[in-house]
């Protein structure tokens, strides 16, 4: 029932992911979208870079899709952009559909926070005149011109 | 035996590559390979503890004993979202 | 910066609400929609009516809103349809947008928890050969043929 | 004096109408008019103790004392969402 988007292009906004979701018994929907901001820590953000090990963040987001599943008993649809995303532009949209509203909530949550945990996804903030990959709290300044070639 | 490394985030800029091969003894581990990428590379040596093993797409512990040919993923502490 | 509707019409969907919080630093936003269920405790459900005391529920979801903004610092916008609404559709969006996702997340849900006990709008469910206002935790069946002028 | 009463939901099918006026005395209080509609119908009685009262869009409670126009309106226990 899960849905899994991992995408170089502009992904689905939270209604197209909710519109996956339909189902006549499931009346309460969840999303969660994130952004990307102008600004981190009082610097101007130009744009945001992200980098995934695909073939396993695949497996895991349809993992934490399953648990999800078994744990709440909701349906849900999860896209998140890869590659240059700029200032505006949506990085991750989660949609979790259910037949009422408090198990819908509490699997959204634990989703958005499982995900940055385990599955290999990485973002990387670019500044004007610098880079840095953030990693768990750490962020790891990266050189100007980067070495990733793939 | 040869395995395939790919290197992911600011293991690449420490090691200022995305791939590459190593050659291990029969048998070895993760944790001998593991040893053998932080000899070759010693500004990734200090940053592998915190990060994660995956061998075919798999997460691996230390003991996962790795065959000719796999594919050894080291991932950094992960920032999706 | 709360948007409060009140609506006999279809009403927006969460992307709509969300594009009204529009901020270059809010970079979450994490919304709830309810949508009319095809059933109830077993029994077919025809349509739902909504009913509200408008200049009150307008007041107390302005109340809402603030209160929201005051306690985590977030934005909110609230669409509630009224009238009939047919299986299928929106009865209610709420989207809301912060700097960081827990806000938005517990910010979101106390909305739709307070929404439910202190904004005067009333429920009524129709089945084939019958109706019942829902009040609270109690349903109280209806007359066939409602007393309703306005 | 004179106050206009409004009844939703279930209020309006125990009353039979979803409006009406009500005479009292000068400076009625809202319990007073509470007990007014409860003596005028008496299926609607037992429902109103669950409910709140609004005098003028502003939620009241039994001591506020009603002027002449006023309207009160009887809520029954809320179910939006």
């Amino acid at each position: 029932m899960a849905a899994i988007f991992l995408s170089d292009d502009p992904i689905q906004s939270v209604d197209e992911l909710g519109a996956l979701l339909s189902d006549p018994e499931a009346g309460a929907l969840v999303t969660f979208s994130g952004t990307v901001r102008g600004s981190t820590k009082g610097r101007r953000v130009t744009h945001l870079e992200y980098e995934t090990y695909r073939p396993l963040a695949e497996k895991q987001l349809a993992l934490l899709a399953e648990e999800a599943r078994a744990r709440w008993g909701v349906t849900c649809a999860i896209a998140h952009r890869l590659g240059k995303v700029a200032v505006g532009e949506l990085s991750i949209t989660i949609a979790v559909a259910s037949a009422h509203r408090a198990e819908a909530f509490e699997a959204c949550r634990w989703l958005m926070d499982s995900l940055k945990t385990t599955v290999p996804i990485w973002k990387k903030e670019h500044f004007d005149g610098g880079a840095q990959w953030i990693e768990g709290s750490d962020a790891v300044p990266s050189p100007p011109s980067p070495t990733h070639l793939s | 035996m040869q395995v395939n490394i790919l290197l992911f985030a600011s293991y690449q800029d420490a090691a200022g590559t995305d791939k590459l091969t190593l050659d291990l003894p029969e048998s070895a581990s993760v944790a001998d390979c593991t040893k053998a990428l932080a000899g070759r590379f010693p500004a990734l040596a200090p940053r592998l503890p915190a990060g994660r093993v995956a061998v075919n797409a798999d997460f691996a512990k230390d003991a996962t004993v790795l065959r000719d040919g796999d594919e050894v993923a080291f991932l950094p502490p992960m920032s999706g979202g």
